[in-house]
């Protein structure tokens, strides 16, 4: 029994030393929902508005984990698995927990100007919200396959709620049965792989996974064998749970009725957080595959990384060419975000690639590369997280004012908010990927590492040259909007537009870092090229 | 006398120049301050282009002085002109001074540089030499007075309210403006400017230059009666027409570029080395061509040699230059081509007869005396890079062209199409004297030509304005006593070109002694070469029929009865202004070739006539024509002139029967060959086949152009979008508007595609999880089909 | 100054013109106008200042100036991306000709009768985006500047055109964005196959060392980076944007889109596709003479059915730049003038750029002009107005001369330099070249006879053309369009000289990197 | 007692798996789609418990599956929250009547 006590007591010493310090912006988050609670339960929230205990949270928690970024960047403190190895504690998590947190804070202060939770309803609002994000800040850490799963679920199931938050709207009923029925659905086939997964390799901790499969893979009889084509298998059902949070082809058919349905708020923080999540997750578990790959691994992950980038070509396709005929702008953002989607799927595609065949290539220091990949895909997330959260953000706005989503009651607006129109313009511009704006920069590092990944397959120039066509078809109905805002002329007897200085000071203020983020990306791709390349070292 | 090449161009450049000035002036002020009512602008082209006639006059006396004006000496001999050359020679030529005497004196040099492209340039020179001179004052003489005729002519203009009677607007009112005194005088001074610049230049690029730029003049001027539809379209079919010779006129250009690097005439200077021009580089200093192979197939182009020779280089040097003899011969062809354009010959000589459109004092100066003759102008100055197969073409070209004018002459009735009918026939001339190797016949011609046809395009005009805006011979008729001045210079002019004279003695006007020696040339010619006989025959019979129609014109206006008294009744003689130029006219078209060819005016031509044709040029090339030697021409000079003036006398017999003491009435005679007579009446039916040919085929080609996104393009839009609907089962109509282009087929079929897409979302729920399954299952049989198997 | 800080200046100072405009309240119209058309004239007089101001410009030297490779500053290090400026005699005569056609179309601004604010600032912008592109030296940079131009061309169109102004827009900017989308792929070849390089400058010393880009590599590259400024030229068949964006656009606009944008495209392949890919290049010739010669014969042919009157312009610009197309491309040497009647067709078609600048840019805003009055532009429902408006038509008819390539004035220099040059790289297509000229006149001069002359004026509108007299500003513009098209005519030397030693410079290179008609080469090579 | 084999257990997960999915993809209602998930997830949970006894994986299954069966139960209320919202608006649990989105 000593062992199991010294085992406890090393567990309390470990979790009180490192683990609770190391998890501390989801426990203030955790805080910030119970002081909610709390507030409504004492009826303290007639006096302080629940709004500011939020922010006052997530600011708390932005705080932490960029101090926590900024500790691991500077080599104050190191990577660690915590709570047992059941998280990681290391630059990348720390990466997209902070972008996760700032978003947060943005979301946040989005929903405050657009006051789309009524007092009433704001303290359950903010408790999905925040149980949601803590939900993904786990999935950006998860270094265990339950973990995985634990994410997920608790990044899905508060966010199903969300969607139909909109009381009494059928659209929203509709929307969240849909989300839930499907997200469940995908939820149970994710966890049927990861059963399998787990059981066939025998373990649950990430970073064991390479060693165990390589095992398996290096057994002699290839991948011809019933437990190699298990693995696979497995693989292959984990990944569709991912692909359904990432709306990917074919997984992605939740996501424009989610969004049509959801508030725009709602839609634009799960377009960007649960995105930014479960690339942190696919990025984590794809490493731990083909980190340690071995030559005959090496084939197979390359076919497996091609795979992955034939469906994001045809995920980008498919985003941009369903966008065409759309009205409702949540629904044209909706395919923007599945096009978008796309695009990132891109970088990890080539960051596959490069990481199992690149070992071949004579002269190509492969790891820097699929560090360059991820930077690509780290880059594009935190413009993304801007670019997209201002047109949804924008687009909240001004339904706000002309109490409609459709595209043609946008018309003219642009002479009554002329702000709001020109951050809007910047964003679609961005989303497009029209330099000097960020996501031209995220495109182009994307594109630039399909086209290093090129040498290795020729598929990739395939997939460059797919992804170079799509940019110039997303035009056309991303100008929809801009066309709408600037050229058609103000409908007849429309109710004019009145949009107070704090809500264009918000739009600039997310619009803003999309210019700076698209003329000097010096300082965000170096961070995100250093979380890389300490994450593939 | 090395400073007289640069002083005798800075004497011309100023004539050229001093109408550009006066040019911008009237301009400027023409939509300023001068009034409608003003003649001001009359007086500073006419002090202009006066002034330019003085400076042309004295750098021509400047020039004879320098050379002792040795031309004018009495030289029997044919070669006469040596001996002026015993002078010393021009500007950075005494290098090469055993060369001198066969070549002829000739001053170059460079104003400025347009561009320069490594070793390539592109400037503009001068050249001048008798010709250059000869062709200034004629230019600067004749615009003078034709400026002052039209001080007269065009004085109805000077109104501000100027009733044209040949345009109607949509409601059938004659069409009122603003009189456009001013604009007429701008447009003649940089016509002349033009001209001069054509004359003057030095390269033949320069030359194309002013060659477009006199063809633009005659398009403003053309056009002067912007008003009339008729005049802005003979205007256009000028300047189009012009532009199909200029289509040949750079190919030659192109090709003498490429081959040869330069566009100068003569050896200029770059940098410290001097370089062969074409002349050199095409001939040798005896005239000839230098062949690189037995064949003849290739051409050598000479090069300076140590001694400062011009040469071709020895030996298999791929360094030397060549060209080959067919792109030689295309080369000529092509700037002749321009030539051809220019001066109205066969097969483009439909433009001209429409140009008179145009006042008749641009008629008189531009379509008569000196734009048209720059196509013979330059097929003379270019005579030596032409090759004996491009002169031959030239020939028949003159030949084809003098009989078919003059035919349709004999049946026109409008007064100035008769002269204008008459010039192209006479331009033919020209150029068969030319292609014939008559070189100094052919320019001959071109400077009484110039003289007497002006003279009667101004008495026409005289008659005209006499006769308020009539132009029809069957409605005038008797005007010599209404206007006798006018009828005895036109007279003159008549003679002239009907080359009448008297036998045996030195009474002839110029047109005898110009047209006797292209007969001549042309007869001593075919003795050479008989098969050629038709380029004999045919000038001697149409001789015959010009002195016909010039006659037939002239009894048809001015004698007989007036068939139309209302004309008769307003018909009278024209103001002072207007006749004194006649008057100063026809004393030159009478007596400016006084002696022929013994002649000042022939002989002072002959000084710059290229090397070697005096001595004959044997048989060569393809072609296998020998051009007759002077005195080959010489011998046969009598007999040629009486035959000549023989078809004279007989055409100017046949005229007077036929319209001053009628014996036949012309009607018979045209109701008896009635095909025949539409025929001529129809002008040959050029004008019906070019519009068959050309005109309508490129607008079809330009529909066709506009139409291809559209037509072709839709077409395939159609295909895609049918089989894009039947695939997605979705039948909407789509905006068929928007159908312009590739950018479309694509947007319409993505879109297409995109609104397909919208049959997999639903929206229901089971179907969505469905896909969940059928996907898994498909994902994982696509993954282990396309695995490697170990 | 510093001249990086200079050419900094003179780039970004439209830019901050815009931003002030903001300050301006919107009544105040005719401030607004002023002041950007102080703006535009200060920064010709810079752009001036760059080409005869001393020690600024040296017309002798080949290389880049004020240094040879270029002044710069890091911009984005880990990408090795500089903030790379610098001019030459290429792009000096383009920065200069951009400086001036905007004066013009801020003068001929006048004519915008809505948001003038929106315009004005827009307006601005285009010209920065202008001027870096001419400017830039790296290649990311151009990129950049290269997109930046679209986004104001963009609403320019689509706010101020015409009825069909929304399509002519995303018409114009799917193409061009289209190309731009080839240029970067090319542009990401050059990066990594150079090992990381944006410098033009120094991927073209790659590129022509024979080494670090192979002959599949250029070829493709060029055939990338071709469409991308092709697509700008245009060339056929890339051009079916053009008529429409021309059509619908304002008058300014249309200057400003013919005058300088087309001539981006020529740059590009001046700049960038000839000395980054000379094996492609080489490889392409043929087929780049023969688009060349095909476009002039093809917008000839097209203009001559236009009844739009803009339309006709818009396919002469067609056929206009079909020329520098062909001059560029004349890529042979010639046994007695090497590389000179290439070096020709170059300066030919520089020269084609800067002419077309002007005499285009003229006829829209003669177009326009006549536009403001009779609002309609049927070229079947003119006629007359050389009566009605002899000054205006009196400077129409210069400009329009202009463009039909008579001599005197500039178009002439430019056109015949490029076709005389091509006989000597194909006979055939200089014969099929040099047949343009009987079209060019054929269209040009039938619609000065269907605008200008003829009895009276057919259309609608008559009373507006009295009520409305050419004013003063219009006049200003013209002539000043007309005299520098004579100047430029006259004396082409002003403009040849500048761009000669840059043109013989980039013409050596290439020709040592790729060599022309090798058995040639060889043979001089042995003696 | 002879000791079940590990296939066995995998292919009673393996069935249980099929049988919900095809529930899912198959019942109109609601609840009876849930239902389908929970079959999916018990399939996935058989598993874990099945590999925690024959594999080494060991414990970590058990854990799994507790989680798993935790998270089913939360996941559940939620959907039938979702449901009973559905109904309310809609005043049926028909999931096929949830088309107004689409397209």
């Amino acid at each position: 029994m000593s062992s199991f006590g010294n085992l406890l007591e090393q567990l309390v010493k470990e979790t009180q030393n490192t683990s609770l310090c190391h998890f501390a912006p989801e426990l203030v988050l955790c805080a910030t929902i119970v002081s909610l609670l709390l507030l409504r339960l004492l009826s303290l929230d007639r006096w302080i508005p629940t709004y500011v205990a939020v922010l006052l949270g997530t600011i708390t928690s932005l705080g932490l984990a960029g101090s926590q970024l900024l500790g691991l960047l500077n080599g104050d403190t190191h990577a660690e698995p915590f709570f047992s190895g059941l998280l990681m504690f290391d630059a990348f998590g720390a990466f997209l927990r902070s972008l996760l947190a700032l978003f947060l804070v943005l979301v946040v202060a989005l929903t405050v100007l657009t006051g789309i939770p009524d007092r009433e309803d704001a303290p359950d609002f903010y408790t999905l919200l925040l149980g949601s994000t803590i939900g993904m800040l786990l999935m950006a850490q998860a270094n265990n396959l339950l973990m995985f799963f634990i994410g997920i679920e608790m990044t899905s199931v508060p966010s199903y709620v969300m969607v139909g938050f909109l009381k009494g709207r059928k659209q929203s009923s509709e929307a969240a049965l849909k989300y839930v029925v499907y997200g469940a659905g995908a939820a149970g086939v994710m966890l049927y792989g990861l059963s399998l997964l787990a059981g066939v390799l025998g373990t649950v901790a990430i970073p064991e996974v390479s060693t165990h499969l390589a095992t398996i893979l290096g057994s002699g009889s290839g991948i011809s064998d019933a437990t190699s084509r298990t693995v696979i298998l497995a693989i292959l059902m984990v990944l569709v749970g991912l692909a359904f949070k990432l709306s990917i082809v074919p997984f992605h058919f939740w996501c424009p009725d989610a969004f049509e349905g959801a508030s725009a708020e709602v839609a634009g923080f799960l377009s960007v957080a649960s995105k930014a999540a479960a690339f942190g997750l696919l990025v984590r578990f794809v490493y731990a595959f083909v980190g340690g790959a071995n030559q005959v691994a090496a084939e197979v992950f390359t076919g497996l990384g091609i795979a992955i980038g034939a469906i994001a070509a045809i995920t980008v396709t498919f985003g941009n060419l369903a966008a065409y005929s759309q009205t409702n702008i949540k629904r044209l953002l909706a395919y923007s975000t599945i096009a978008h989607a796309g695009y990132m799927l891109m970088a990890v595609s080539a960051m596959i690639v490069i990481l199992a065949g690149g070992r071949s290539i004579e002269g190509m220091d492969y790891r820097a590369e699929a560090a360059r990949c991820l930077e690509g895909l780290l880059f594009y997330l935190f413009v993304y997280l801007f670019m997209n959260l201002g047109a949804f953000a924008i687009t909240a706005l001004l339904r706000n004012q002309t109490f409609s989503e459709k595209i043609e009651d946008f018309n003219g607006v642009a002479y009554e908010a002329p702000v709001l129109c020109v951050c809007m313009m910047a964003c679609v511009f961005s989303l497009v990927g029209l330099p000097p704006l960020g996501g031209f920069w995220g495109k182009l590092v994307i594109f630039s590492t399909l086209f290093v990944s090129g040498k290795i397959h020729w598929f990739m120039w395939v997939m460059l040259a797919i992804g170079g066509i799509n940019t110039v078809f997303s035009l056309v109905y991303y100008i929809q909007i801009l066309r709408a805002m600037f050229i058609k002329p103000r409908a007849e007897g429309a109710r004019p537009v009145q949009i107070p200085t704090a809500i264009s000071n918000y739009a600039l203020l997310i619009t803003v870092p999309v210019l700076l983020l698209g003329m000097f990306p010096t300082w965000t791709t170096e961070l995100a090229n250093k979380v890389a390349t300490i994450l593939l070292n | 006398m090395d400073s007289l090449g640069p002083e005798l161009a800075t004497y011309l450049s100023i004539a050229w120049l001093l109408p550009l000035v006066g040019f911008v002036i009237e301009v400027m002020n023409g939509f300023g301050q001068w009034n409608r009512l003003s003649r001001k602008a009359a007086l500073l082209a006419i002090a202009c282009i006066g002034t330019g006639f003085l400076f042309s006059s004295y750098a021509f006396c400047r020039w004879g002085t320098e050379t002792n004006w040795a031309v004018f000496a009495e030289h029997e001999s044919h070669d006469g002109h040596a001996s002026v050359l015993d002078n010393p020679k021009e500007v950075g030529h005494d290098h090469h001074a055993e060369n001198k005497s066969a070549v002829p004196l000739a001053y170059s040099g460079k104003f400025y540089t347009l561009a320069k492209f490594g070793n390539l340039e592109l400037s503009l020179d001068y050249y001048i030499d008798s010709l250059t001179l000869l062709m200034f004052c004629m230019v600067t003489f004749i615009a003078t007075c034709i400026h002052v005729f039209a001080v007269g002519y065009m004085s109805d203009e000077l109104t501000i309210e100027y009733v044209d009677h040949h345009a109607h607007d949509s409601h059938g009112h004659h069409v009122h403006r603003l009189g456009r005194f001013y604009r007429f005088f701008s447009f003649l001074s940089l016509f002349c400017f033009a001209m001069l610049g054509l004359v003057i230049a030095g390269n033949i690029f320069q030359v194309f230059v002013f060659w477009e730029l006199v063809g633009i003049c005659s398009f403003l001027l053309i056009g002067f009666y912007t008003e009339r539809k008729s005049a802005n379209v003979a205007a256009n079919k000028a300047f189009i027409v012009n532009r199909v010779g200029d289509f040949g006129f750079i190919i030659g250009l192109m090709i003498l570029w490429t081959y040869c690097g330069t566009f100068n005439f003569t050896e200029y200077k770059s940098g410290e080395t001097m370089k062969p021009g074409l002349f050199e580089m095409v001939r040798t200093a005896e005239g000839e061509l230098t062949y690189t192979d037995d064949t003849h197939e290739t051409v050598a182009l000479h090069t300076s040699n140590e001694h400062g020779h011009w040469v071709a280089p020895q030996g298999e040097s791929t360094k030397r230059r060549t060209i080959p003899y067919m792109l030689l011969v295309v080369a000529g062809l092509g700037v002749f081509g321009g030539c051809i354009g220019k001066s109205a010959q066969f097969p483009l000589q439909t433009w001209l007869p429409d140009a008179m459109e145009g006042p008749t004092p641009v008629s008189a100066l531009v379509h008569s005396a000196t734009m048209v003759a720059a196509g013979v102008y330059l097929a003379a100055r270019f005579f030596p890079v032409f090759t004996s197969e491009v002169l031959l073409a030239i020939a028949y070209t003159g030949c084809i062209t003098l009989f078919v004018a003059a035919t349709i002459a004999v049946v026109a009735t409008d007064i100035k199409k008769v002269l204008a009918y008459s010039t192209i026939s006479q331009l033919g001339y020209m150029m068969l004297a030319i292609g014939l190797g008559g070189w100094a016949a052919g320019l001959f011609h071109l400077i009484t030509h110039a003289f007497f046809k002006s003279l009667m395009f101004l008495a026409s005009g005289a008659v005209i304005y006499g006769c308020h805006h009539e132009q029809e011979m069957p409605k005038m008729g008797g005007l010599f006593k209404k206007m006798p001045i006018t009828a005895l210079t036109m007279l003159v002019g008549v003679i002239a070109i009907a080359g009448l004279a008297i036998p045996g003695t030195p009474i002839a006007f110029s047109g005898y002694h110009s047209k006797d020696a292209i007969v001549a040339t042309a007869l001593a010619y075919t003795q050479h070469n008989p098969v050629h006989f038709l380029l004999f025959m045919t000038p001697l019979v149409t001789a015959g029929i010009t002195a016909f129609y010039m006659f037939r014109l002239w009894f048809y206006t001015f004698t007989g009865t007036p068939r139309d008294e209302h004309v008769y009744e307003h018909a009278h003689e024209v103001p002072k202004v207007m006749f004194v130029p006649l008057l100063v006219l026809s004393v030159l078209a009478a007596g400016c070739a006084i002696g022929g060819e013994h002649g000042q005016l022939f002989k002072m031509i002959s000084l710059s006539e290229p090397v070697g044709l005096a001595e004959g040029v044997p048989a060569s090339g393809v072609a296998q024509v020998t051009l007759p030697s002077h005195d080959d021409i010489h011998a046969v000079h009598s007999t040629a002139g009486v035959v000549a003036l023989l078809a004279a006398s007989l055409g100017t017999l046949t005229a007077f029967l036929l319209y001053c003491k009628p014996v036949v009435k012309p009607e018979n005679i045209k109701n008896q060959f009635p095909g025949l007579h539409n025929f001529l009446v129809e002008k040959w039916y050029f004008d019906d086949l070019y519009e068959a040919l050309f005109i309508r085929p490129s607008h079809a080609v330009a529909r066709w152009a506009t139409g291809f996104d559209r037509l072709i393009l839709d077409g395939i839009l159609h295909g895609a979008a049918k089989s894009t609907v039947i695939v997605s089962a979705i039948d909407r109509k789509f905006d068929e508007g928007f159908v312009d282009g590739i950018v479309n087929l694509v947007g319409n079929t993505t879109r297409r595609f995109g609104y397909s897409l919208r049959v997999f979302q639903t929206g229901q729920i089971r179907q969505y999880v469905m896909f969940i399954a059928v996907s898994v299952v498909a994902l994982f049989a696509v993954l282990f089909a396309l695995l490697p198997k170990a | 100054m510093d001249p990086l800080c200079f050419l900094s200046a003179l780039i970004f100072l439209p830019a901050l013109g815009a931003l002030i405009l903001v300050a301006f309240p919107s009544k105040a119209v005719d401030a607004m106008r002023m002041f950007t058309v102080a703006i535009t004239v200060l920064v010709f007089a810079m752009t001036l200042n760059l080409w005869l101001g001393a020690g600024s410009f040296d017309s002798s030297i080949a290389t880049i100036q004020p240094v040879a490779e270029g002044v710069s500053k890091p911009w984005i290090p880990d990408w090795n991306i500089h903030y790379r400026l610098g001019y030459d005699g290429i792009s000096l005569p383009l920065v200069v000709l951009t400086g001036f056609v905007c004066v013009l179309a801020a003068l001929a601004s006048w004519s915008i009768n809505k948001l003038h604010k929106g315009y004005f600032m827009l307006f601005l912008l285009l010209e920065t985006g202008m001027l870096g592109t001419f400017l830039a030296l790296d290649f990311f940079l151009f990129y950049v500047f290269w997109e930046v131009m679209l986004l104001p061309m963009y609403f320019l169109i689509g706010i101020w055109g015409g009825p069909r102004r929304e399509y002519a827009a995303i018409k114009f900017f799917l193409y061009t964005l289209a190309g731009s989308v080839l240029m970067l792929i090319a542009m990401l070849m050059f990066y990594f196959g150079s090992g990381r390089e944006f410098s033009l400058i120094k991927l073209a010393e790659l590129a022509q060392d024979g080494h670090t880009f192979d002959y599949t590599t250029q070829v493709i590259a060029f055939v990338l980076l071709f469409i991308g400024f092709a697509i700008k030229v245009p060339s056929f068949p890339f051009h079916t944007w053009l008529p429409d964006a021309h059509v619908e656009a304002p008058t300014p606009i249309s200057m400003i889109l013919a005058g300088v944008l087309l001539k981006m495209g020529g740059y590009g392949i001046l700049r960038i596709a000839f000395p980054l890919c000379p094996l492609g290049a080489q490889a392409a010739a043929y087929t780049l003479v023969g688009i060349g010669v095909f476009s002039i014969i093809y917008g000839a042919f097209a203009a001559l059915a236009q009844t739009d009157f803009k339309r006709l312009v818009a396919y002469s610009s067609v056929s206009h730049m079909g020329y520098v197309v062909l001059g560029m491309a004349v890529w042979k040497i010639n046994e007695h003038n090497g590389t000179d009647f290439w070096l020709q067709g170059m300066s030919g078609a520089m020269f084609q750029m800067i002419a077309h600048g002007v005499s285009s840019a003229g006829m829209f805003f003669m177009v326009g002009v006549i536009y403001d009055r009779v609002h309609h532009r049927n070229l079947n429902e003119f006629g007359g107005l050389a009566n009605r408006m002899p000054l205006y038509s009196g400077l129409a008819a210069g400009i329009f001369f202009a463009g039909l390539g008579l001599p005197g004035l500039c178009g002439f220099i430019g056109e015949v330099a490029v076709v005389i040059s091509t006989w000597n790289f194909s006979p055939l297509l200089a014969i099929i070249a040099a047949s343009g000229v009987i079209l060019t006149a054929a269209y040009i001069l039938w619609t000065l006879q269907r605008v200008y002359l003829g009895a009276e004026y057919k259309g609608p509108h008559s009373e507006e053309i009295d009520h409305m007299p050419f004013n003063a500003r219009e006049a200003f513009v013209a002539f000043t369009l007309l005299i520098t098209a004579i100047v430029l005519g006259v004396y082409p030397a002003i403009v040849f000289d500048a761009m000669n030693p840059t043109l013989q410079g980039l013409v050596d290179s290439l020709q040592k990197a790729a060599p022309a008609d090798a058995a040639t080469a060889v043979t001089q090579a042995l003696q | 007692m002879e000791a079940v084999s590990l296939n066995s257990l995998l292919w009673v997960g393996a069935v249980l798996f099929v049988c919900g999915v095809i529930c899912m993809t198959t019942k109109r209602n609601a609840i009876g789609v849930l239902i389908g998930v929970e079959l999916v997830l018990n399939g996935a949970n058989l598993n874990f418990v099945a590999f925690s006894r024959y594999s080494p994986l060991a414990l970590d299954g058990q854990v799994a599956a507790i989680f798993v069966i935790v998270l089913a139960a939360a996941e559940a209320a939620v959907a039938l929250a979702i449901a009973m919202n559905f109904y309310n608006c809609h005043l049926s649990i028909d999931v096929d009547r949830g088309d107004e989105l689409h397209g």
